[in-house]
């Protein structure tokens, strides 16, 4: 897209004599840098539209390039995520482009693992045919033994999945050390894939639950989006009510503070929940209509069903209908159906799951909250107050010309569930949200950017626990039966593979755009576990920590500088896609992923065929008939997108993209948007108030022998009980969190220098008033020591601290990035990283696997 | 024809071992700030311990500027005290004055040359000054009338006052006469000659005071209008400058003058009345600069700003603390010794001396003080504190420029009489017999 | 003649002072444009300081010319 | 002519520090030049506290302390109200750094083509780049701006010399916005001409009270600020940005 072309051929040969003759006198005397003015040659300009490739959300760019060369990164204007705009790693990136310390060409270790390796520099081939000779023989031997970890996904997941697909390799993801918890709550009980974000349109009053608005992205976006809706949504009078241990978070955006300890969200969610109930501000048609409170429960916790139909089929859960004063199918025509009440029914006393659910939250006393939480009674009463009267129950509103309850309400939440209940305090705080009514309610709570019902609705629901052997992330196992695939798990299957019924061990790894050691909780237990790999390649522009210890090759990836998408570029109101488009060749000897995957694949024999890579390819991007790649040709990764944006109706093919960036859609109607504007509303699905099927999973669990450990968090309504982390002994009094940094995303950018000089180095952000106590002063070295509570174990590292009034004097926090790239001139004493202090087993890890940021530790000076 | 070989006075002209090692010594340190300044100029200022202010946390004025500020300071005795010979008649003061101009001339030397130290682009410097200087810059001052009309001015007052020395000097034959003949420039020392330079020297002392006040004053304006700097903007500043020139140029000439006197073994010349003079001129100069660091304290911890208090903070219990007490007491003390000795009446030279000394130290202090602390500290936005610790670099260009001017001092010393030659000295027979001879 | 010429150093001295500090710099006010930044005539500071000079010289002038009919 | 002036919204701003990256990558600043710099403040005590971020370029002031301490005219006022700095008469006095009571200048204590982070010289990105340090460097800002044709854009142009937030003068010359305010992911910067009643500058300082940074000072800054207050002697800074070459 040539914006414009223009030529830098300015002053005229008047102003220029003299200028040159003034210029002898002061310039020319001392050396000076630039050429007189008039000398330069044209100059060339281009701006090429491509995409972010550090952050998740994948702003649009308008790359600027003159000669060749680009010289800044910009905003794409048309990109309805960041609309002009770039977060500070955005811009930066540009470094990262040009870094000569990036991995130049593919290396080989030289030296013994577990050390900073030596390297020597090969050619692709010889790289290439030691990685794919390796796969081979693993996929020969037992395709399980080849585990494929990716960090994140820089576009959509077609080219890697298809790979792991194709290679039968076991695939493990990040996402445990990040918000599956309360992905895994969503889909459960919504049926959405998402966790926890308003729609800031019309949302009027916002709990920002550990919203990291000034730093870090929410559900969906990574950090640029969300804000600017945030702004605009405040601009409109949205009052935010921030839950967190840190204000730093939210900043001044913050119309209230609720300074939360640690670990305690699930006890507040449910004393909110509580409050609601007793004050009466429920939406009963939305629970009577689209949950499952109605449904009645027995006395041992299922549902009360209707006589099975077919073989196959369970019966239909019933409800007590008030109109005919009996039990009935829960979707009979015209049902009214009882929310409280005790009733008998086939001679068993049932209640409607509501009810089981107001006697549960009985306890659940703002009193008993502000014990566990350290929130005042009469604050958490005088917030649910608020949401009771702010969520307007009964009203509507006309969205495109469609009539939908508007309940202008949300929670913003996402890493929040990165905690030992995070599963359930997700929960809660859904649940909280459907006692407003507010799921999918204009103004309401929403989950994903569309209403579409994710396959784990089902999926979740029928979790068949296995006996053993299991895989190595103890999928449909006793120990996680809702299972997010940890590595941690598999760290500590790899380390105790008879403990956990795994009868494999794994030997070949291929790491892409990851690194476990620093970025994962427990580094530690991944250094010990990743030792047993025989062979590891790793697939990234930088030399990671985890690479440098572990990786026997290392092939190098281009960054921004590749053809990679098709990538969704909604922000929720408005639809678009959008391609990451190479601004320049790849430097160095660099590859695109996808061109690298292809020749992998080539020489280890499963690019071509009917379930070659290829094959999947077509699959993973729906590409048929006369768009589908030739399964006997290589392609190049042009082509490949040039098909899929020909199916997609676009005629130019990725010329489109090339040309323009991003394809607006358009505006995201109602109809698709809104869970209520479906026909039947929310297509007709059951939201799940009451988790019948963690019940089940908690039983045969304990039929199976599983630990209480292990089954203890799978009770069908959340349920709050005392912390691990608290079990430690007093004398680690303060509770560590970790945040995120907005100068930083993972193992992207802190070696950046642009950016790494903003944050040059790892601190701990402490209450004066703590500090003063242990004889610390700002800027002082300590020692953060942690705990944990079942092992014993100890870690510490040594920070700097640095006083911050706006932390709970419980609480002492760390940034999580830092220690990422080896040998970067930037990355050299930026400190440790937080993860080491964390625990990354059971105790420390939530009912469905996923991982805890939160330790008990102490602090002294060091 | 047999030429008589007459010695110069005061060991003109002849250089012995000692003289030798000396200037060796000189000239080593010399080329170390030599040095210092090529590794400045190649790498850049880098190698100093100066930032910027705000974000770097620095100070972007440093080591240099305080000594611009004290070398500019220290010009002022010599041309003060010559000023005052000539006004107020204080003949036994005579030997002195000239050791004085002379210190003048070297210290402003050394000013300009901290001046290019400092400057990022010297060769730039010395040009554009002279095409686009501003005059509402208060730097216009230093560079015009500190350095060009002062340094001008100063050494119009030496060589004028040379001549008669000159003319006798050039009676005897050396390598030197002919430059003595050319400093005298045809003057024979006739009663007329005497009176016009007697006039010309009276008016020109009349036109130097006011130069003086005014150059020293708008050195006090570099800093003392700038109100974005606390602790800098008071009308105090202009006059406190003039005062603390004064205490460190009558202290540094009170030194020079001691050393004179052992070395060329000139005791009655230079007798214990110069010094103790002197000691009294130094005495109430120093008490009166006491007096408006005493009324600055009560001003800046009384009722001032709060960035204000931060750098005074600084200065009196921070960072600063111990230098500024340091300071403080080398002002103090010397004049408790002073004024003891006024009192009794019963002066010490070793102890004038020491005085002396210390006045100085306490200069290099306070200089520093003004120039350092107000850009690390208290900054108007909420930066943080800064700091700022000289370097290698330049300790070394410091140290370089202090030999230089007593390199310089040396130089002279044996080029030209320090002291002004009685008649006594060159037998008017000899000269004579020379002049014939010639 | 020789009183007459070292008045005349000294007036036309400060008169150059006077002349380049006021007229030939940059102009004064509070500076709102570049014409602020350029002295009015080219090399004006050159000027303030020859004034200086001319004014100092004058003593030299006064004492070293020989007196009328020598 | 123009009157352009800066109008920071400081309910909208997040202290992402986009603005700073944007600022150095358009103009080439060297290490530790922070032109565009943004403050992250603290206030109160535990837990009444208040956490707020304000951005602070150069505030181009109209009575510049700097622009009348330079001894040689480098800095100077443009026609348009722009402080400018001619980076080919500065002396490197850094007199205009001490006069500035906001901070704003930075001096090259470094060559600046040894002074940009990496070391750049290296045989596989000059192949590509032509050997340009740093690779991303702009050529617009090679060129002389303003009727008086000075250089007077972008920093790291030579040792020695002052540089300083030009508010995108080169960019302003093309009718671009500078480029911290182009980025600004909320929309918190705003650029423009105070004598055009339309502009959003105006229309900003026409419909919400503004406060200008050291105001007393007697500068008159061209940076207005909105929705906010200036920072006061109890706001501490957090997150400090101490980088030094």
């Amino acid at each position: 897209m040539n914006i414009t072309r223009r030529t830098f051929l300015k002053g005229s040969a008047a102003a220029g004599g003299t200028l040159i003759a003034g210029r002898l006198l002061s310039g020319e005397l001392e050396t000076l840098v630039a050429a007189p003015p008039g000398a330069s040659p044209a100059l060339a300009e281009e701006w090429v539209p491509t995409t972010c490739w550090i952050g998740k959300q994948d702003c649009g760019i308008l790359a600027r390039r003159i000669n060749g060369r680009v010289i800044s990164l910009e905003g794409h204007p048309d990109h309805p995520r960041n609309r002009g705009t770039l977060c500070p790693k955005g811009i930066a990136q540009i470094m990262a482009l040009y870094d000569p310390n990036r991995v130049k060409a593919p290396m080989i270790r030289t030296n013994e693992k577990g050390v900073p390796g030596k390297w020597r520099q090969v050619t692709w081939d010889e790289a290439l045919n030691l990685v794919a000779e390796k796969i081979k023989a693993v996929r020969q031997k037992d395709p399980r033994l080849f585990v494929w970890q990716k960090g994140r996904s820089k576009a959509k997941a077609f080219y890697d999945k298809a790979f792991v697909k194709a290679a039968g390799a076991t695939k493990l993801g990040h996402g445990t050390y990040c918000s599956d918890a309360g992905y895994r709550a969503a889909e459960y009980t919504i049926g959405l894939h998402g966790v926890l974000h308003p729609d800031f349109r019309y949302t009027r009053y916002l709990l920002c639950w550990g919203w990291n608005v000034t730093n870090a992205g929410g559900n969906k976006f990574c950090w640029l989006t969300w804000p600017q809706q945030l702004i605009q949504a405040r601009e409109r009078g949205m009052k935010m009510v921030v839950i967190d241990p840190r204000l730093r978070s939210a900043g001044h955006f913050a119309d209230e503070w609720l300074p939360i300890r640690p670990g305690t969200d699930l006890a507040l969610a449910l004393a909110l929940c509580s409050t609601l109930v007793e004050q009466g501000t429920i939406d009963r048609a939305y629970l009577q209509n689209h949950t499952n409170a109605p449904f009645l429960v027995k006395e041992d916790g299922f549902f009360l069903r209707a006589a099975p139909e077919g073989e196959e089929e369970e019966g239909k859960p019933l409800v007590w209908d008030e109109a005919s004063g009996q039990a009935v199918p829960f979707d009979t025509e015209g049902v009214q159906p009882a929310l409280e009440g005790e009733f008998t029914v086939q001679n068993s006393k049932v209640k409607p799951a509501f009810q089981v659910f107001k006697e549960h939250l009985a306890s659940y006393t703002p009193e008993w909250a502000a014990e566990v939480c350290d929130i005042p009674a009469d604050i958490i009463r005088r917030i649910a107050r608020e949401l009771g009267e702010n969520a307007r129950i009964g009203s509507t509103i006309v969205v495109d010309g469609i009539t939908l309850p508007y309940r202008p309400v949300a929670i913003m939440a996402y890493h929040m569930t990165q905690q030992e209940l995070g599963f359930q305090a997700a929960r809660a705080m859904i649940m909280l949200m459907m006692l407003l009514g507010a799921i999918e309610a204009v103004g309401g709570q929403r989950i994903d950017l569309t209403w579409k019902i994710h396959k784990n609705w089902e999926k979740l629901d029928r979790v068949e626990i296995k006996d053993p052997p299991y895989n190595i992330y103890l999928k449909d196992s006793k120990f996680f039966p809702i299972n997010s695939g940890s590595p941690s798990v598999m760290a500590k299957v790899m380390l105790e593979p008879e403990k956990y019924g795994v009868d494999y061990t794994p030997e070949v790894l291929m790491l892409h755009m990851v690194n476990p050691m620093p970025s994962f909780t427990d580094e530690p237990l991944h250094m010990e576990a990743y030792k047993q790999f025989k062979f590891v390649v790793a697939i990234d522009p930088w030399l990671s920590k985890t690479a440098d210890l572990f990786a026997d090759v290392v092939l190098p990836a281009a960054t921004i500088e590749k053809y990679e998408g098709p990538i969704k570029a909604s922000d929720q109101y408005t639809d678009a896609v959008a391609f990451r488009i190479p601004p320049m060749n790849p430097l160095f000897q660099s590859r695109g992923e996808i061109e690298i995957y292809m020749d992998i694949a080539e020489r280890a024999g499963f690019l071509y065929g009917e379930k070659g890579y290829l094959a999947h390819l077509n699959k993973e991007l729906k590409l048929k008939d006369e768009f589908a790649l030739p399964l006997d040709r290589k392609p190049s990764v042009r082509e490949i997108f040039d098909r899929w944006a020909r199916a997609q109706g676009i005629e130019e093919g990725v010329a489109f993209f090339e040309k323009n960036g991003v394809k607006v859609k358009g505006p995201v109607p109602a109809k698709k948007y809104y869970g209520y504007a479906q026909e039947p509303p929310f297509n007709g699905i059951r939201h799940r108030l009451y988790g019948e099927s963690l019940l089940r999973y908690r039983q045969i669990m304990q039929e199976k022998g599983a630990d209480e450990i292990y089954w203890r968090d799978y009770t069908p309504l959340p349920t709050w009980r005392p912390l691990t982390m608290d079990q430690s002994p007093p004398e680690y009094d303060l509770y560590l969190i970790s945040f995120k940094k907005i100068e930083f995303k993972q193992s992207r950018a802190s070696q950046i220098p642009l950016l790494a000089e903003l944050a040059p180095q790892q601190y701990l952000e402490i209450n004066p008033k703590t500090a003063r106590e242990r004889g610390i002063a700002d800027g002082d070295e300590v020692w953060v020591e942690s705990h944990n509570a079942l092992t014993g174990e100890t870690r510490r590292v040594k920070v700097v601290a640095r006083y911050r009034e706006s932390i709970r004097p419980d609480t002492v926090g760390m940034p999580h990035h830092y220690g990422e790239v080896a040998r970067h001139p930037w990355a050299k004493g930026q400190g440790p990283t937080a993860n080491v202090l964390f625990f990354g087993t059971e105790g420390y890890l939530t009912n469905t696997a996923d991982a805890t940021f939160h330790v008990k530790v102490r602090v002294y000076k060091a | 024809m047999t030429v008589r070989t007459e010695r110069l006075p005061y060991g003109v002209g002849r250089l012995t071992g000692g003289w030798y090692v000396l200037i060796g010594v000189l000239l080593a340190f010399v080329v170390l700030g030599l040095y210092a300044y090529s590794r400045q100029l190649a790498v850049g200022e880098a190698v100093t311990g100066m930032r910027d202010i705000g974000t770097m946390g620095g100070a972007t004025w440093g080591l240099y500027v305080a000594f611009v500020v004290y070398f500019v300071g220290v010009s002022f005795a010599g041309i003060t005290v010559a000023a005052l010979i000539r006004l107020m008649n204080l003949e036994f003061l005579k030997p002195i004055a000239r050791m004085a101009e002379v210190l003048t001339v070297i210290a402003l030397i050394l000013g300009a040359f901290s001046i290019l130290a400092d400057v990022g682009r010297p060769l730039r410097a010395i040009l554009n000054l002279f095409r686009y200087a501003r005059p509402q810059s208060p730097f216009f001052g230093t560079f015009t009338l500190v350095i060009s009309g002062y340094l001008f001015a100063s050494l119009v007052y030496l060589y004028l006052d040379g001549r008669r020395d000159a003319a006798l000097l050039a009676r005897i034959p050396g390598k030197l006469q002919g430059f003595y003949r050319a400093w005298a420039a045809g003057y024979r020392d006739t009663p007329a000659e005497r009176e016009r330079h007697e006039r010309a020297s009276f008016w020109l002392a009349i036109a130097i005071l006011p130069l003086l006040v005014t150059a020293h004053s708008t050195l006090g304006f570099v800093f003392g209008i700038q109100v974005g700097r606390p602790g800098w903007f008071s009308a105090l500043q202009a006059p406190g400058f003039v005062l603390l020139a004064g205490v460190s140029g009558v202290g540094l000439l009170i030194v020079i003058a001691a050393i004179l006197r052992k070395v060329l073994n000139v005791p009655d010349q230079l007798s214990p009345q110069v010094f103790r003079w002197l000691a009294n001129f130094l005495m109430v100069l120093t008490v009166a600069y006491l007096y408006f660091v005493i009324v600055e304290l009560l001003t800046t911890t009384y009722a001032a700003h709060y960035h204000e208090v931060e750098v005074s903070r600084a200065l009196l219990v921070g960072e600063y603390a111990w230098l500024y007490w340091a300071s403080l007491a080398f002002l103090v003390v010397p004049f408790l010794v002073l004024f003891a000795q006024f009192i009794t009446q019963r002066y010490n030279i070793p102890l004038i001396v020491l005085s002396g000394m210390l006045v100085n130290l306490a200069a290099i202090g306070k200089r520093y003080l003004i120039v350092v602390p107000s850009q690390t500290h208290g900054t108007l936005l909420p930066y943080g504190t800064g700091a700022y610790a000289p370097t290698w670099v330049e300790y070394s260009i410091v140290l370089g420029l202090f030999a230089l001017g007593a390199l310089l001092f040396v130089l002279f010393v044996k080029l030209f009489p320090i002291m002004e030659v009685p008649e006594t000295l060159v037998s008017e027979g000899a000269a004579q017999q020379v002049i014939e001879g010639g | 003649m020789r009183t007459t010429l070292t008045l005349l150093l000294i007036v036309v001295g400060f008169g150059l002072q006077v002349v380049s500090y006021f007229f030939l710099a940059a102009p004064w006010g509070i500076p709102s444009s570049p014409a602020y930044s350029n002295p009015r005539v080219p090399f004006a500071p050159t000027i303030f300081i020859l004034g200086v000079v001319l004014v100092f010289l004058a003593a030299v002038v006064y004492e070293l010319l020989p007196e009328r009919g020598q | 002519m123009a009157r352009y002036a800066m109008v920071i919204d400081l309910e909208r701003c997040t202290g992402c520090r986009a603005c700073v990256e944007a600022c150095k990558v358009e103009n080439n600043t060297p290490t530790a030049n922070l032109w565009m710099y943004v403050f992250r403040f603290e206030e109160g005590e535990y837990p009444n506290t208040h956490v707020w971020f304000m951005p602070r370029p150069c505030m181009h002031c109209d009575n510049a302390p700097c622009v009348k301490v330079c001894p040689v005219g480098a800095r100077y006022k443009r026609l348009d109200g722009l402080t400018a700095t001619d980076w080919e008469r500065c002396i490197g006095c850094r007199y205009c750094e001490v006069a500035c009571p906001y901070g704003v200048n930075y001096f090259n204590w470094k060559d600046p083509a040894e002074n940009y982070y990496l070391d750049w010289n290296d045989e596989d990105l000059a192949a590509v780049t032509g050997g340009t340090t740093p690779p991303y460097r702009n050529p617009d800002l090679d060129q002389p701006y303003g009727s008086e044709q000075r250089r007077v854009a972008g920093g790291g142009r030579a040792k020695g010399v002052i540089e300083k937030c030009t508010f995108c003068v080169h960019r302003v010359e093309q009718g671009l916005l500078p480029a911290c305010v182009a980025n600004c992911p909320l929309f918190a910067l705003h650029f423009g001409d105070l004598d055009d009643p339309n502009s959003t500058v105006s229309r900003l300082l026409r419909r919400k009270p503004s406060f200008r940074l050291l105001e007393e000072q007697g500068t008159q800054p061209r940076v207005y600020y909105i929705g906010g207050k200036p920072p006061t002697t109890e706001t501490r800074q957090i997150e400090e940005v101490k980088a030094r070459v």
